[in-house]
């Protein structure tokens, strides 16, 4: 496969190694009282769709950049290639503004 | 016009025999030149089998090719291309190829009816095992593999264009002209030795002259062009994703040739257009597989290409297509005019018709119409669709992937001027000037489809692996109606050719046998390769001692020199021991090592530790989000073990962490670990904590690293060490770190850790310097003794010391199964810290670590052994643990292990038995405390 | 005590195939600048007054006045300065003080040069890229053979690849062996 | 009808007009009691033991394409029993023993072949992990044996002994691994159930669940709904989507793993191996081909298809294994669709809904488990109680951290 990363553009996927489901990133509260359910479901479960799955890629062989794919797991189209730090930011920034608005 | 140089003979052996051909033939077209008859057996029946085709759809003519000892099989004498001294087998065959002893099963074929080995063969039990499936496997199988190592090499590479043009023939060669005249890159593959495809097998004429004038005359422009890359006998075997192609080039078929003899070429292209041409398919008829049988399109290829006149043919078609074919008789379905018989056994003698005459002839032109090779459309599980009026599948526009076109005959355009229309289309689609149409001929098919005739006779569909319509109809009486369960029931379509010429077949007297059409009866699923690939070129260069790179200590050289024997841990060769003259094994070495390092002083190189760079203002910060102990508050100039978690809560790696610097930690791993802790590492700062200030770059290879140990070990490193460095216990205690200089200026860091649990410290230098620092070090050490310790003696040590390495951090243990449960922060959280208070991670019961101490002395241990508790029976229920490590201690002149054990820490003092049936040692063991050497560590600290 | 001499990865390796030829180019001190967090342009800045060039974008060598600049990570940098100097990341982490952080990488790296007009005919053979699209001082980090690779292209006939010290001899090994292949000469 | 060499003569002679469908094409049934959900070899093994060993009737097997049409079909079809976990061994164990019996139990020649299966291994640490694993083996009644370099040597005397990256020092053999010719496995079930009047309903997918106040009982199917009072989930790779379609989210990744066949060759190998220091592992079938495979790709898909750099790695292994095998040919490569568990191991359990139960996470070791899978699921099925030998086989393993971590990869499906 082809993954085209943000900055260097095309690279066959074998320089870069899989981790899987992008849900990763919302990686819960250890200080909230259902800490322990919260970090099985995220650890464990998966919603594993046939179709379009955000998920995580690492250029190993490249500039060692985490990815977020945008990836359909019935035709491998992939349809977006983020660096996993901007969207991570973007969702840091956005529970910081849900937080002070309740 | 022929394309073979008369005037270039070249000599080869067949089964023993000498023979001439010419070049530029194929061994198919020089056999049959020399009126060879037979050259081989079909897989079942073993009855003789004729050249049938001229390319990759031939399905008889499976031939070894041998060159001093070594035997490639299963090649079809149609593709290989002849060369001076082949030396070419038959296959398949007990006896000779013409007198075969298994022919036997043809005259038992009553019996072997399809899938008829899955109703017998069961009484009594045991003779499956014993006597029938010896027999099976002994008869199976067509060529054979010499048991020696393949000599030939294989490269691998890599192809980037905008357009891959795949088949050179009419439509390839018009489509990569307009596209290369235009500018663009493109790569044009053909599998022949020789572009032009049908071109060269037909009698056609292009503007008024020779078409293969037009396709020299084409790829002799097309050769002026830098953009246009030709290729011939070049396969492009599968469609991959997002533009990826997989194509093999032969460069020659001679075995062991210097060079590669093929390359594995990835092929990155925009856009890929399919002029792959169709493949004519047999009719099944009584006794069609005779020798001399052959597709039309072949009997005209070796006449017009190779020079070849086949006599006395009768041909048999259902379309216009085969009345091209120049014979005695015509036999035209469409005509209610079809074959019943054919005799000869080992060459076609007599042709019986449905009318009742009988025809003498030698060959049999079979034309059943013209098959798109649609394989490379459907490699993405794409379907083919079936079409009424030319009887053939096509390539369904709709699923094709939009990177994809394809064009003439491969689309069902089978004229040479339907091929040009279709060329100068797909042009102009892809952004260049189409050409202007040369004047070609655009004879119609006119096919009425005519699949097979019914009958008592047995009627080939699957040449090679004997699949007769009679076998498809029980296939579908027996309930296996689906085609995919057809094709396994009967094993249609699955030889080495994968049913080009009899998968259609096969499924329109499927269609028959059920009353569907053939659409609804639909195609098996195309796989690739579409034509064999060797497992040789996929391995490309990657053999033998290439199989993985190797990773070099930088001391290599030195232990070379000196003895070492050395002992791969993942890539890197690590010296193991280092042998002495006189020792008589490993074992004097490895306790030599041990005791001197004890009593005197130890080099050990520890570069291979993974060594990370962590550096910024939240580097503390980022440490305590991994470690499950805190690193914010470790003073600059200070270093601290650290046990890493995986986020299910369970141990990944451990290793010390110094503090150079505010900002600039380095931070160790275990050997094995080093790759996956740098990107678990990357993922926690990236993924998880973005706005923190840290930064992360591997120093592995950049610092040469070596473990200095032993009650003497100060004392060699002031010969070292710059003087204006104080590095005596007071000014440099346990786990103190430093940037200093040593050898007058030489720029280098000093750690005080021990591994062995001697006083030890790791003086680390530019890897440049590292070959240097450990002579320097050995010469300055001769007045101690000083030796080079290997991986086996640092294990005895740290084995000695209780200290957990990989075999204890084996993916399956937690912190307090380790000892290591205080070592948990209570105040912060980290990566893994919730999941690991799980109930059965914590629970008393779980497995802890200990030591195990034979209970006389004189027992060896053996890693691997199960605990069972004294007097419980030695089975599964019973199962108290496990040795995870073991050595004889020639400090305590004793075998001693680690292992984790149920509710270990509180069973210390008990002897339990530790069971290995596999290396039949039971042994009684004493739980002991894991610290057998020194347990307060009073040494670490002098 | 004597003083230390420095080893070369590949003891100054060189081998011509007519006129192809590949050998060890020393490429002096290699350094890694990390950009701290909120301090880019402060970074920026210091980076043009120290090298006289901006900080390089993805893909692209920049030359410096003695050297090369290549970006190698999302906020990393890595320097390419001519002549020894064992201490050079610590001078740098002097000048840019408290904008980057300062990595000393030279003796992680073996560095070779192949120059010669079938160049490409070999790379074609060895790395994945698109070498023969891309245009001059591309620079980029991907893998050969199952190491990791930076390449850099400074002509249609000259390209520099650094590859990891330990895994040197491996790598030399597999280009070699792959020259051999496409030249025709023995291996 | 039964099969035998008999009826085959007696068939011979009479041109084969005898010869019955293998198992009916029945109508679906307004409703049964028990609807196997998935017609691969561990549904139609399920259906087989619940009407053969637990005397259940009124049970129908929905299949949406044709049966053995998934992974049963499209395996390197080895059996074996040796694993390291005593939580796994013991149902591996079992499963093989009912391998040794199959034939005679559906009277259909599925080809059991035990022939052995030597994992080889190339370091001292690589050996003493495959002794604790062969210890285990025995512990639970399976055979193991450890052989060093000489008796491989004598056995496969072509491997790389001479010229090996990493050398081979030797290797663990279970005799009694083997293989099985996979298509007649799905046959054999499929023949053995339908005569004991199991409905084999085919072009049958389940769209939907009938779920009420709590309680599975019917399913939509697109041949009509069709009421139960249990209904048992095996459908592998399909898992997550199709109990998605009861709201339950699985500890499971669909992934593909391809496999290999080359050209049929004369015999060169005899039993199963398995590469120690590479992806690889290689068995020769009746007809002759090399039959191989190696790791799965490793991301996420449903496409069962694989790309190209896990065909370099299998074959770079195999050559490094078996240097003559670079003359051999690919024929045909595969691309299945496997269910990795967060673990590596199965679940064969209830779920939160009263009448619907799940079997999956199979990873690549669904073939060999196929008897005891369809045994365990029958046994829970049947009397609503774990079978002795999937007791740990619980959905909830993993919130109680219980986790069967064969490998000890951890929660990372694509490293199992």
């Amino acid at each position: 496969m082809i993954i085209n990363h943000p900055t260097l553009g095309p690279r066959d996927s074998a320089e870069f190694t899989y981790l899987g489901d992008a849900a990763l990133l919302r990686r819960p509260n250890p200080k909230s009282e259902t800490a322990l359910d919260d970090f099985y479901s995220y650890q464990y479960l998966r919603d594993n769709p046939a179709g379009e799955h955000r998920e995580l890629w690492y250029h190993e062989q490249g500039d060692r950049s985490w990815l977020v794919v945008t990836r359909n797991t019935v035709t491998h189209d992939i349809t977006k290639v983020e660096f996993a730090r901007d969207v991570k930011q973007a969702m840091i920034e956005k529970a910081i503004i849900k937080r002070a608005k309740s | 016009m022929i394309l073979v140089d008369l005037n270039k003979p070249l000599n080869f052996v067949f089964d023993g025999k000498l023979y001439q051909g010419f070049e530029g033939d194929t061994l198919a077209s020089a056999l049959l030149r020399a009126g060879v008859k037979v050259v081989g057996r079909s897989f079942k029946y073993h009855r003789p089998r004729g050249i049938m085709g001229a390319a990759h759809e031939e399905t008889n003519a499976l031939v070894e090719i041998h060159n001093d000892g070594v035997c490639e099989p299963n090649r079809r004498a149609t593709t290989i291309k002849l060369f001076e001294g082949l030396t070419a087998k038959s296959q398949n065959h007990l006896g000779s190829v013409n007198f075969d002893m298994l022919a036997i099963n043809d005259i038992l074929h009553p019996f072997l009816a399809a899938g008829f080995y899955y109703k017998t063969f069961m009484w009594p039990k045991a003779f499956w095992e014993k006597l029938y499936e010896p027999i099976i496997r002994r008869a199976a199988g067509l060529g054979s593999l010499s048991h020696k190592a393949d000599p030939d090499t294989y490269d691998k590479g890599f192809l980037h264009c905008d357009i891959l043009v795949i088949g050179g023939g009419p439509a390839g060669l018009l489509t990569a002209l307009n596209l290369g005249r235009a500018g663009k890159r493109v790569i044009l593959a053909d599998e022949d030795f020789v572009m032009g495809g049908r071109l060269l097998s037909e009698t056609y004429e292009i503007n008024s002259a020779s078409s293969v004038n037009w396709a020299a005359q084409t790829v002799a422009e097309l050769k002026t062009l830098p953009n246009v890359r030709l290729m011939p006998r070049t396969s492009i075997y599968g469609v991959y994703d997002h533009g990826v192609y997989g194509g093999l080039e032969t460069k020659t078929d001679k075995i062991s040739e210097r060079g590669p003899r093929q390359i594995l070429w990835r092929v990155y292209a925009k856009h890929a257009v399919l002029a792959a041409g169709a493949t004519e398919r047999p009719i099944a008829f009584a006794n069609n597989d005779r020798p001399g049988v052959m597709l039309a399109s072949a009997i005209r290829t070796y006449k017009n290409r190779f020079g070849i006149d086949l006599q006395n043919t009768a041909l048999l078609t259902n379309n216009d297509n085969g009345l091209m074919t120049n014979a005695e008789h015509i036999i035209d379905t469409r005509n209610n005019q079809y074959i019943v018989d054919v005799t000869g056994r080992k060459g076609v003698r007599t042709v019986k018709l449905n009318n009742g005459e009988t025809l003498k002839a030698k060959h049999i032109a079979v034309s059943g119409g013209w098959n798109p090779n649609v394989h490379l459309t459907c490699h993405k599980r794409g379907r083919p669709i079936w079409n009424e009026a030319l009887a053939c599948f096509m390539p369904d526009t709709h699923t094709l992937p939009q990177d994809l076109s394809v064009i003439g005959a491969a689309n069902g355009a089978f004229s040479t001027y339907g091929a040009f229309i279709e060329a100068n289309a797909v042009s102009v689609k892809l952004g260049a000037k189409a050409a202007h149409l040369p004047i070609a001929e655009d004879a119609p098919i006119n096919i009425t489809p005519f699949w097979h005739v019914k009958g008592r006779k047995r009627a080939w569909v699957d040449f090679q692996n004997d699949v007769t319509a009679k076998d498809i109809i029980l296939a579908h009486q027996e309930g296996f109606s689906s085609v995919e369960h057809v094709k396994r029931y009967t094993t249609l379509g699955m030889a080495t050719d994968q049913g080009k010429t009899s998968n259609v077949v096969g499924l329109a007297v499927l269609a028959e046998a059920t009353e569907q059409t053939i659409p609804q009866t639909g195609t098996t699923i195309f796989r690739p390769p579409y034509t064999p690939v060797p497992i040789g070129a996929f391995a490309g260069a990657h053999t033998g001692q290439h199989f993985h790179p190797t990773r070099l200590t930088p001391s290599h050289k030195y232990a070379s020199e000196t003895g070492a024997v050395f002992v791969e841990t993942g890539n890197w060769k690590r010296a193991q021991w280092f042998a002495r003259a006189g020792e008589k094994g490993w074992r004097d070495s490895v306790d030599r090592e041990v005791l001197m390092t004890r009593s005197s002083v130890g080099i050990c190189d520890v570069t291979t530790l993974g060594k990370i760079d962590v550096q910024g203002r939240d580097a503390g910060k980022f440490l305590n989000k991994v470690y499950v102990n805190t690193f914010s508050t470790l003073k600059v100039g200070k270093c601290r073990y650290g046990l890493m978690l995986r986020e299910d809560g369970i141990a990944m790696d451990d290793g010390t962490t110094a503090r150079l610097s505010d900002t600039h930690f380095v931070l160790t791993t275990t050997t094995a670990k080093a790759g996956p802790v740098f990107r678990h590492l990357e993922y926690v700062r990236q993924c998880l904590y973005p706005n923190m200030d840290v930064h992360l770059i591997s120093t592995t290879d950049q610092w040469a690293q070596f473990s200095v140990a032993g009650p003497n070990a100060r004392k060699l490193l002031q010969k070292v060490v710059d003087s204006e460095f104080d590095i005596t216990n007071e000014a440099f205690p346990y786990m103190a770190c430093t940037e200093m200089t040593v050898c007058n200026g030489t720029r280098a860091r000093l750690f005080r850790l021990s591994f062995s649990g001697e006083l030890a410290f790791e003086i680390s230098v530019p890897a440049r310097y590292g070959d240097a620092l450990v002579r320097e070090l050995m010469a300055q050490g001769e007045e101690f003794d000083a030796i080079m310790y290997g991986t086996e003696a640092l294990g005895v040590m740290r084995i000695e010391k209780g200290h957990a390495a990989g075999n204890e951090l084996n993916g399956t243990t937690t912190a307090a199964a380790l000892g290591l449960g205080g070592f948990v922060s209570k105040k912060k959280d980290c990566i893994g810290k919730v999941l690991s208070t799980r109930e059965a991670l914590t629970g008393e019961n779980t497995l802890r670590m200990v030591g195990v101490i034979p209970v006389n002395q004189g027992d060896a241990l053996t890693n691997g052994a199960h605990f069972i508790s004294q007097g419980d029976a030695e089975t599964a229920p019973n199962d108290q643990g496990y040795m995870s490590s073991v050595a004889w201690s020639p400090t305590l002149k004793s075998y001693i292990g680690l292992g984790f054990l149920k509710n270990g820490k509180a069973r210390e003092g008990e002897v339990i038995k530790a069971v290995d049936f596999v290396r039949s040692n039971h042994v009684d063991v004493k739980v002991v405390s894991a610290h057998f050497v020194d347990p307060k560590g009073e040494r670490l600290r002098v | 005590m004597s003083k230390l001499t420095p080893t070369l990865s590949l003891g100054g390796y060189t081998r011509e195939w007519d006129t192809l030829v590949l050998k060890e180019y020393y490429v002096g001190e290699m350094i890694s600048l990390a950009v701290s967090h909120g301090n880019t342009d402060a970074f920026s800045e210091t980076f043009e007054t120290t090298f006289g060039k901006a900080p390089p974008k993805a893909s692209k060598l920049v030359t410096l006045k003695d050297g090369f600049a290549m970006l190698s990570g999302a906020d990393q940098y890595l320097i390419l300065l001519n002549g020894e100097n064992i201490n050079v990341d610590q001078e740098l982490t002097k000048l840019f003080s408290d904008t980057a952080y300062a990595t000393l990488q030279t003796d992680g790296w073996a560095s070779l040069k192949l120059t010669g007009p079938q160049v490409y005919d070999v790379l074609e053979r060895f790395i994945a890229l698109d070498l023969r699209n891309a245009s001059t001082h591309y620079a980029a980090r991907t893998m050969a053979h199952h190491m990791a690779v930076i390449v850099m292209k400074f002509s249609e006939t000259e390209f520099q690849l650094l590859t990891p010290r330990s895994s040197a001899l491996s790598f030399l090994e597999a280009l070699s062996h792959t020259i051999d292949n496409v030249m025709g000469s023995p291996s | 009808m039964s099969y035998s060499a008999f009826r085959i003569f007696k068939e011979a002679i009479t041109g084969h007009k005898g010869w019955k469908p293998v198992w009916r094409k029945p109508e679906p049934q307004l409703n049964y009691d028990i609807i196997i959900v998935g017609g691969g070899g561990h549904g139609l093994a399920t259906a087989h033991y619940l009407a053969s060993k637990f005397d259940k009737k009124r049970i129908a097997v929905l299949e949406k394409g044709w049966i053995g049409g998934g992974n049963v079909g499209r395996n390197t079809t080895i059996i074996r029993s040796n694993y390291l976990l005593n939580d796994n061994e013991g149902f591996y164990e079992f499963s093989l023993k009912l391998w040794e019996g199959l034939e005679q139990d559906v009277n259909y020649n599925a080809m059991v072949s035990q022939r052995g299966v030597l994992n080889l291994y190339h370091s001292d640490p690589q050996r003493d992990a495959y002794v604790r694993r062969g210890n285990a083996m025995i512990l639970n009644g399976a055979d193991a044996k450890l052989l060093k370099a000489d008796a491989v040597r004598s056995l496969y005397p072509f491997l790389n002994f001479d010229d090996a990256r990493f050398p081979i020092m030797g290797g663990l053999l279970q005799p009694r691994g083997g293989t099985v010719r996979h298509d007649a496995v799905a046959w054999g079930y499929a023949h053995a159930a339908d005569k004991r009047g199991v409905d084999i309903i085919e072009n049958c997918e389940v769209t939907g669940f009938d779920i009420q106040n709590g309680c599975c009982v019917g399913v939509e199917t697109s041949r009509g709904y069709i009421g139960a009072s249990k209904i048992g989930v095996a459908v592998a790779g399909n898992s997550s989507r199709v109990m998605a379609m009861a709201g339950i989210r699985l500890p499971i990744e669909s992934h593909v793993l391809q496999a290999f066949v080359s050209e049929g060759l004369k015999p060169l190998l005899d039993g199963v191996i398995t590469y120690g220091a590479g992806h690889f592992y290689v068995s020769q079938s009746d007809k002759g081909g090399l039959v191989f495979g190696g790791d799965i790709d490793g991301y996420n898909t449903y496409a069962q298809r694989g790309n190209l750099p896990v065909v370099e790695d299998v074959c770079e292994g195999g050559m490094s294994l078996m240097p003559m095998i670079g003359k051999a040919r690919i024929l045909r490569m595969w691309g299945g669709n496997v269910d990795m568990s967060m673990d590596g191991s199965p679940i064969i359990d209830k779920t939160d809904i009263k009448g619907l139960y799940f079997n999956g996470g199979w990873c690549y070791g669904g073939f060999k488990a196929t008897p005891a899978s369809g045994y365990s699921f029958a046994h829970l099925l049947a009397t609503d109680t774990p079978h002795d030998t999937a007791k740990a086989y619980r959905m909830d393993r993993f919130t109680r951290g219980l986790m069967i971590d064969e490998k000890g990869m951890g929660a990372q499906p694509n490293l199992h």
